[in-house]
């Protein structure tokens, strides 16, 4: 049964996932009537697609990228059990040559540091955006006295809203 | 050896705790039941959980010069308990008391009133 | 039998058990229940980073992360335990009328 | 291909009324001062048009380019004064002096509001005249006639009543609409075939590509239709909607000024732009160029018509110029160089000739107020001078020997003779006799009316001498150029560059 | 000194906003010298760039020192393609913060330093934008520029523009996620961030599959387009410009109308050129003909929807949308030497001009006349003869007249399309330029005809004497309703650009070209 | 990267989503928005990303949960969809 | 009704694209994938960060070593946004002049502890977990190098120790200690850190954020270890600018910019 998961359910269900999720948070952005259930769909879809990045850097049997911290002389750290099967069929990579003498950590043991540092970002960005956003909500909410997105068109058509 | 069958029973003790703060989260009739079942168990069972892998670490500990650093993963873990030990009550009597104040009827049994009010009066 | 696959299935028990938390945040007649999940899942997920850490070997990297997640897990239902204390009637789940916030501005 | 003369001339001629506009906007409080700015202006333009003209005669080119590889097409903004460029630049400056005389008499005499707007916008207009006719490339072309149509908005629109919304509405929407519609596409499509070369030095623009004949007649179409001002058929209901402009307006611009623009546009089109080969090319009946032919002699012979029925004596006049108009594009478009040389002088016929008749119509508008030639019965008894130049200016317009209008048409006549086109030649003569039909009977019934007249009795007299002086010089220089004609006749020689 | 241009550029208004920040907040008279001075160094370092990148070659400037393998550090390049529009950039900005001198004190003094602080970062956002050479850098900076750009909406007083200022988050969120989901495809494929190095593992034919090739990249360039098309407020998706442009206040729109959709538009044009290749885009994907098409679809919606405004800032903002159709139809027409994309990078210095001019315009009658209608401007060329002055030099090159910028961008765009073959986006463009001729003398009519009495003026022989002195009458009483000279600088400043821009266009268009001989990746086809 | 965890969470993650978005009162959707910031978070360390985790669970989950009391207690609580 | 069906449509066309791209991907968690290893037979970006980082900066925390020195440019810019997004919030929602709403405000509850059972319990709960709290926050800031941590998350934990006074008491009390003028300043001065680092290196003749030539300021052995200290800085500087604005978005979201008695 884990064999099975472990071929053809494990490879894609991240991405499968990441999927769904983006889905649930673009559409509830567009068909969500009340302002703070569009910015919690908003906040959704950011989050998909920081998952599906931070699910790009992964590796099997690899740890955490931060290196031991009594140097990081050339020691296999011991790879988990179930990881071997995927080690005899990319036997064949060759050992990436290393531009200069010192040998670092085998990379392929490591988690790819990349996604994660571009991720900090996006996180950030998320949550600057989604503060502005509830920010002129509470004005909307001053102006208008309703969150409901029909409610404020109907104002708006009724032209009571002047200038 | 011993201490690896230690720490087992430690985390098995909080699991089982766990196990019942849930079921009682999903019999119990209303909310102060529920509150109160959930409260208890949940963080009598991080504490259970937490000593067990804190002791989990003592596994390779040979002596006070050269690995001192587990002591210190051992006593993080120890803060970690008495943080939640401190902060997980807090927060549930600050849900108790807003949900007393927000008028929540509690389950009576038939045939017995409700005289909560008259030794805990709201504000 | 070596530890890290007991602290794997101590973590899948941790989780399975957490359902019946997600299904009262389903259900919860009221909000307040929902939030009693709430606070259950917070301080579950804190104790199942440690036993990831566990898993990984690297326990002293994850305890800082945990403390700060129960900081914040903390925080969030003090967050809601505040707003309930200060929109006061109106029964828990759904008030009828407009909250009065005593800030006095006209919601 | 002459050799050109680098001389900063054509600059001073173009740059003199520009100079004038700010110094009108600046004086616009001293009225006095104001008019001497605008007749310095003309004398000095005149001035300068003349001295190029010695350089012109003896068979030089005179070029001076302004901006150089500016427009990015490497195609710089470039005067070059030819021939047919001296020739309309002779006119158009002449006849400015006459008329900025008459432009004050008239506003004057009707007490007009904002003359100083009018004025600077008049020597705009005029700037932008010079620059069309010294235009050395389709683009600096392209470029003056669209600064000539917006400069002469305001100015059609100078009584800011309702007509003149509506009149200015149309002028604006046809020029403007018929140039962004069909002058740009052209223009880039010539760019584009030429490969970058836009220039009228050379042997003709597209001469060394291969056109088919139904490219080339749409081109030459686009081009036609695109310099709509020359008031071709389908696009000709500006120039009557344009009538409501006050009078020294509708004198210099649409006899002498806006309608020529067009009409040299469309003969720097056909003589630089096409080579003789391309025109020449059938398609089924007709050749290339003869499709021109057929749409000017039909504007001609319908604008005739329509002119004989206007009671108003400016629309007929429009529509007579709408006529004259399409008369200079045929003898353009029939290819032969006596024709062309015909359809160049006939520009200086007509405008010399069709000013008149317009101040005219001023005058008498000043005089009495009255617009319609039927309240005209009899008029020449109490304004014989202005009658009189009005006889001699319809005169040079029909063509008739002691005019210079003579000369023109019989050259033009010559030509279709000569190429054998007895179809146009049959058109040319009824034109001729369509003119004399609506332009003589005013002037009969003027001098002498059948029953009483209400110009009996002696209240009536002529004009304030501001308006009759230019009438009066007009219609001699008509005169006076049928027994000197070979200056100009000298200037239009060999217009076709590539034969 | 020179070789840290690209780094002073962004850093100038990063710190004067920083100072104000710090000292503005508790004197206002500090704000107004420090945005001057920080603007001032970055319009001057950006014209030595611009000099430099055309006299030696591209400036290449790695942050952090990182050069070795490419893609480490975070590389900035200024090359002929983004010189031209840093510097015009540089000029907007500069031109805005005059106008905003007398706008912003008035109303309520105390959010003046904020608005200063956010005007500055918003220049550092689209310094940043235009000289990065990073993916990833990109949409950070995207976000700096796209987020102050919502707090200047949302800051007026008037009540729908907090709506649209909402509907402009959401809109610009997903937008800009769509483009980071875009990079991250492409990440995914080629491993590599920086520009430069993911066209080198694209074009790179490795042995099992071209990279280029697969279905990933193509989807990295489909979501990638349609994030910037969201911020550029193409055709489809433009429902959230015309009333967040509209409702925000004037100063806010000033700056924001003329740059925010021209740099998303350079964004386009360089992920287009610099990260897939131009034969990659046009040839192999071959969308050229659908997306000119939509094109043509945009211009004549944008003119169409104009046309029934009654407001002013409305009727340019669907203007805008139109010249977003230009653009974007002429860096697609795929012709063969190229004169579309000259045409549209040329278009976008033009329009951001034109733009300026005719915003700074609708700003003063705002704030002069309360004029928010276009039948408030009775009889504005007698009140306001120069700001008039400023309108019909904007209106005329939006309707493309020779002698200004308008007219010769369209002029490269219709010979691209000529050349490309796209005879629908030819007819587009005149059609949209005739809608624009009736539209802007519309307005001039009406401006032109206010102050007389509409019904019929004969000339009846005994002509009352009013008209004498009221002709000479209403020319002294004119300059006292004009703006103030902090608004009619800038207005004047960018009306004499467009005839300037439209003058020596030859010398732009040469520059632009530079971009279109040397590059490598342009393969045999379109050379 | 722990397989088990993974495929559970991700499941927990979509389950919180949709009833996030489904629940009527804002004050439940804003504390469930709050777990699914931290269930994510979870997800983050499982998959190896500590950095990022801690980042998610401080800036994601727990500030912006108390953002949207925040704004819901100068609002209104009842939402119409 | 429309926004639905126009909903729909969207998502189902942005699924079915993302599907199709997906069933491109390289298997998840292949530690050979072109994001990992690199295509063709050079090494790729990540492979080179994780063999050299500690050489280049002595840094055990690859992540942080990234984040603040390889793509500190980047990271510069995301303390921009957040400072940024704080400038914004005080621009919207502070609507001034309308002095009438400001009046409209009544007194605050009593403050006093022995008022109500909440602010007791909570109140002594969080007066003896803040001060950890925040020794905590400063401790993950200094530790960012060697465990997970670093400049955002320590300045969040600051902040939500900020927010947690704000919550027990009452936003007074929280502005008391952290008035407006202090965390705006506090704000401006943690980029000019940021800033002033990179400046510090363009004066010694290298390029923006170059850390490596810092040795001859910082006085150490090696440009790694100027690059390791460097790094700590800038840290220091964007957790002053995140704190503030943290709890700056706070205030002014619960108290809808008047700043008296929020949530």
């Amino acid at each position: 049964m884990s064999e099975f998961i472990q071929t053809n359910v494990q490879p894609y269900f991240n991405f499968w996932i990441y999927v769904v999720l983006m889905m649930i948070g673009l559409w509830a952005l567009i068909a969500k009537n009340n302002l703070i259930k569009k910015l919690i769909g908003m906040s959704i879809f950011q989050t998909a697609i920081i998952l599906f990045y931070v699910s790009l850097g992964v590796k099997d049997g690899s740890t955490i990228p931060i290196l031991d911290h009594h140097g990081p002389e050339h020691h296999e750290t011991a790879d988990a059990g179930h990881d071997d099967v995927h080690e005899k069929e990319h036997g064949k990579k060759a050992e990436p040559h290393h531009a200069d003498d010192h040998v670092g950590p085998n990379p392929d043991t490591i988690a790819n540091p990349l996604p994660h540092v571009l991720m900090l970002t996006a996180i950030v960005v998320g949550v600057s955006t989604l503060g502005v956003a509830l920010a002129i909500g509470q004005m909307i909410f001053k102006e208008f006295g309703t969150l409901e997105e029909n409610e404020i068109l109907e104002q708006i058509k009724a032209g009571n809203v002047d200038d | 050896m011993i201490i690896t069958i230690i720490s087992m029973a430690l985390v098995v003790g909080g699991l089982v705790f766990f196990l019942g703060a849930s079921t009682g989260l999903i019999r119990f009739p209303d909310f102060y039941t529920r509150m109160h079942a959930a409260g208890k168990g949940d963080t009598l069972s991080s504490l259970l959980v937490l000593l067990g892998f804190a002791v989990y670490q003592l596994k390779d500990f040979q002596s006070f010069s050269e690995n001192w650093l587990v002591l210190l993963v051992i006593v993080k873990l120890l803060g970690i308990s008495a943080f939640i030990l401190l902060t997980s009550p807090t927060s549930t009597h600050a849900l108790m008391d807003a949900g007393w104040e927000d008028e929540v009827e509690p389950e009576i049994q038939k045939g017995r009133e409700n005289h909560l009010n008259d030794d805990y009066p709201k504000f | 039998m070596n530890f890290e696959f007991f602290a794997t299935c101590a973590g899948v028990a941790l989780l399975l058990m957490m359902l019946p938390a997600m299904w009262r945040l389903a259900v919860g007649p009221t909000a307040l229940d929902r939030i009693v999940s709430v606070n259950i899942i917070g301080t579950k997920t804190a104790v199942l980073l440690v036993v990831i850490g566990v898993i990984y070997q690297r326990v002293e990297m994850f305890v800082d992360f945990a403390l700060a997640y129960s900081l914040l897990n903390f925080m969030g239902s003090l967050a809601a335990a505040r707003y309930l204390h200060k929109t006061k009637p109106g029964h828990g789940n759904m008030p009828a009328e407009e909250p009065v916030n005593e800030s006095g501005l006209k919601p | 291909m002459q050799e050109s003369v680098n001389s900063l001339l054509p600059v001073w001629a173009c740059l003199c009324s520009l100079i004038a506009v700010p110094l009108i906007v600046i004086f616009r409080k001293e009225i006095l001062l104001r008019e001497m700015i605008t007749f310095g202006a003309a004398f000095a333009k005149f001035g300068f048009v003349l001295a190029m003209v010695p350089i012109l005669l003896d068979g030089k080119v005179i070029t001076c380019s302004l901006i150089e590889g500016v427009s990015g097409l490497n195609v710089p903004i470039l005067f070059r004064v030819d021939g047919l460029g001296m020739v309309f630049a002779l006119v158009a400056s002449s006849l400015w002096i006459v008329t900025s005389l008459y432009g004050v008499g008239y506003m004057r005499g009707l007490k007009e509001h904002s003359q100083t707007r009018f004025f600077a916008f008049f020597a705009l207009s005029l700037c932008a005249t010079l620059g069309v006719a010294f235009a050395g490339n389709l683009l600096t072309l392209y470029l003056f006639y669209e600064m000539l149509s917006l400069a002469t908005w305001p100015l059609v629109t100078h009584h800011q009543d309702k007509e003149a919304r509506t009149g200015g509405r149309t002028y604006l929407s046809y020029l403007l609409g018929t140039s962004i519609a069909f002058a740009i596409p052209a223009l880039i499509f010539t760019f584009i075939k030429s490969g970058g070369d836009l220039s009228f030095a050379g042997p003709a623009i597209l001469a060394s590509t291969d056109m088919t004949a139904w490219s080339s007649v749409i081109l030459l179409m686009a081009f036609a239709f695109g310099f709509s001002k020359a008031g071709m058929m389908p696009f000709h209901s500006w120039l009557p909607g344009a009538m409501v402009a006050p009078t020294p307006v509708s004198a210099l611009l649409h006899a002498v000024a806006v309608v020529k623009v067009g009409v040299f546009c469309v003969i720097r089109v056909v003589t630089q732009v096409f080579d003789m080969t391309t025109l020449r090319q059938s398609l089924g009946a007709l050749n290339v160029n003869e499709v021109l032919c057929w749409f000017a002699s039909f504007t001609i012979i319908a604008s005739s018509l329509i002119a004989l029925t206007q009671d108003n004596l400016k629309r007929r006049l429009a529509f007579s110029t709408i006529g004259q108009l399409s008369y200079i594009i045929l003898g353009a478009a029939l290819l032969h160089d006596v024709a062309a040389q015909g359809a160049a002088l006939h520009i200086a016929a007509h405008a010399v000739g069709k000013i008149t008749l317009f101040m005219c119509a001023g005058a008498i508008f000043v005089a009495t107020g009255k617009k319609y030639l039927s309240q005209m019965v009899g008029i020449g008894r109490r304004m014989p001078i202005t009658m009189g130049a009005f006889f001699i200016g319809s005169m040079s317009v029909i063509g008739l020997p002691p005019t210079f209008g003579f000369v023109s048409k019989w050259h033009i006549f010559l030509g279709a003779l000569s190429t054998g086109q007895f179809v146009f030649v049959i058109v040319l003569i009824a034109s001729s006799i369509l003119n004399i039909a609506y332009l003589l009977p005013p002037v009969w019934k003027a001098f002498f009316p059948s029953g009483p007249t209400e110009f009996d009795d002696e209240g009536i007299k002529e004009a304030p001498w501001t308006c009759v002086a230019p009438l009066v010089i007009t219609s001699t220089l008509c005169i006076v150029l049928f027994f000197f004609p070979n200056e100009l006749i000298s200037l239009t020689k060999n217009l076709f560059a590539s034969k | 000194m020179i070789d840290q241009i690209p780094a002073i550029i962004v850093l100038a208004p990063l710190f004067g906003a920083m100072i104000i920040g710090l000292f503005g907040i508790r004197d206002h008279r500090v704000c107004l010298p420090v945005v001057f001075i920080s603007l001032l160094v970055s319009l001057g370092a950006s014209v030595a760039a611009a000099q430099q990148v055309f006299n030696v070659g591209t400036i290449n400037y790695f942050v952090g020192g990182w050069e070795k393998p490419l893609g480490i550090g975070i590389h900035l390049k200024i090359d002929a393609l983004n010189s031209l529009v840093l510097v015009v950039i540089g000029v907007v900005v500069m031109l805005v913060s005059f106008f905003s001198i007398r706008r912003v004190g008035e109303r309520d003094t105390e959010k003046t330093p904020y608005f200063y602080i956010l005007y500055l970062l918003l220049c550092v956002g689209l310094f940043g934008i235009t000289i990065t050479s990073d993916a990833f850098n990109l949409f950070v900076l995207i976000e700096v520029s796209s987020l102050t750009s919502y707090a200047l909406i949302a800051m007026g007083s008037n009540k729908r523009g907090t709506v649209a200022a909402f509907n402009y988050v959401i809109m610009g969120t997903v937008g800009a996620s769509f483009y980071l989901l875009g990079v991250g495809y492409l990440y995914l494929k080629t491993g590599s961030l920086n520009m430069d190095g993911i066209h080198a593992i694209l074009m790179l034919e490795t042995n099992d599959a071209n990279v280029g090739a697969s279905k990933a990249t193509t989807v990295a360039f489909i979501f990638i387009l349609v994030g910037i098309w969201i911020k550029m407020a193409f055709f489809p998706l433009y429902g959230w410009l015309p009333n967040a442009y509209t409702y925000c206040p004037s100063t806010s729109s000033c700056i924001l109308a003329p740059l925010m959709t021209k740099v998303s538009v350079y964004v386009m044009i360089r992920v287009m050129i610099t990260v897939f290749g131009l034969d990659w885009v046009f040839v192999e994907l071959g969308w050229s003909q659908l997306v000119v098409w939509l094109a043509v679809i945009a211009i004549l919606a944008g003119s169409m929807l104009a046309l029934a405004q009654r407001e002013i800032k409305k009727m340019l903002c669907y203007l805008i949308v139109a010249e977003v159709g230009y653009m974007v139809g002429g860096a697609w027409l795929a012709d063969p030497d190229h004169w579309g994309m000259t045409g549209a990078l040329y278009h976008i210095l033009a329009d951001a001009m034109m733009t300026l001019c005719l915003f700074l315009f609708a700003g003063i009658v705002a704030k002069r006349l309360g004029a928010f209608e276009i039948s408030d401007l009775q009889g504005l060329f007698k009140k306001m003869p120069i700001t008039s002055i400023g309108l019909v030099i904007g209106a005329l090159a939006m309707i493309g007249v020779p002698p200004t910028c308008g007219f010769f961008s369209k002029f490269y765009l219709i010979r691209g399309a000529i050349e490309g073959g796209h005879w629908e986006f030819v007819a587009a463009l005149l059609i949209s330029s005739l809608v624009n001729a009736v539209l802007f003398f519309r307005i001039f009519e009406i401006a032109y005809f206010g102050n007389k009495p509409a019904e019929g003026h004969d000339h009846s022989h005994d002509h009352s004497d009013d008209s004498i002195e009221e002709g000479k009458g209403s020319d002294s009483t004119v300059l006292g309703r004009e703006a103030s000279w902090s608004s009619l600088f800038p207005l004047l400043a960018s009306a004499a650009i467009i005839i300037l821009l439209g003058v020596f266009n030859g010398e732009v268009v040469a520059l632009i070209r530079v971009t279109f001989e040397n590059s490598n990746h342009l393969s045999g086809l379109f050379r | 990267m722990i397989f088990a965890f993974d495929i559970i969470i991700l499941i927990f993650l979509v389950v919180a989503a949709i009833i996030s978005l489904s629940v009527k009162d804002l004050l439940s959707s804003a504390m469930i928005f709050g777990i699914y910031g931290f269930l994510i978070c979870l997800l983050w360390a499982e998959m190896g990303a500590v950095d990022v985790a801690f980042t998610e669970a401080a800036v994601g989950a727990g500030v912006s949960a108390v953002f949207f009391i925040a704004t819901i207690y100068n609002t209104r609580r009842r939402s119409s969809d | 009704m429309l926004t639905k069906v126009f909903a729909t449509i969207a998502v189902v066309i942005t699924g079915g694209l993302l599907l199709y791209g997906v069933s491109d991907f390289p298997a998840f968690g292949d530690p050979h994938s072109p994001a990992n290893a690199g295509v063709g037979n050079e090494e790729s970006i990540s492979q080179y960060f994780i063999t050299q980082t500690y050489k280049d900066t002595k840094v055990p925390n690859i992540v942080t070593a990234v984040l603040a020195d390889y793509r500190g440019y980047d990271t510069m810019f995301e303390t921009v946004v957040i400072f940024a997004a704080g400038i914004a919030i005080f621009a919207i929602l502070r609507v001034t002049g309308n002095e009438a709403e400001k009046k409209s405000i009544k007194p605050p509850l009593d403050s006093s502890i022995n008022g109500d059972h909440q602010r007791i319990i909570v109140g002594t709960t969080c007066r003896i977990v803040i001060p950890v709290v925040q020794m905590f926050a400063l401790y993950v800031v200094a530790h960012g190098h060697h465990s997970p941590g670093g400049g955002f998350q320590g300045g969040v934990i600051l902040g939500a120790s900020f927010i947690l006074v704000a919550m027990s008491e009452d936003l007074n009390a929280a502005l008391r200690r952290f008035s407006e003028k202090t965390y705006l300043t506090l704000a401006c001065v943690g980029i000019l850190i940021y800033a002033g680092f990179g400046l510090m290196c363009q004066f010694l003749e290298r390029n923006f954020l170059d850390y490596g030539i810092l040795q001859k300021v910082l006085f150490t052995d090696g440009p790694e270890m100027a690059r390791s200290h460097s790094m700590l800085g800038v840290e220091v500087g964007v957790a002053f600018t995140v704190t503030a604005i943290m709890f700056a978005i706070y205030a002014n979201l619960s108290s809808r910019g008047v700043l008296k008695n929020g949530l």
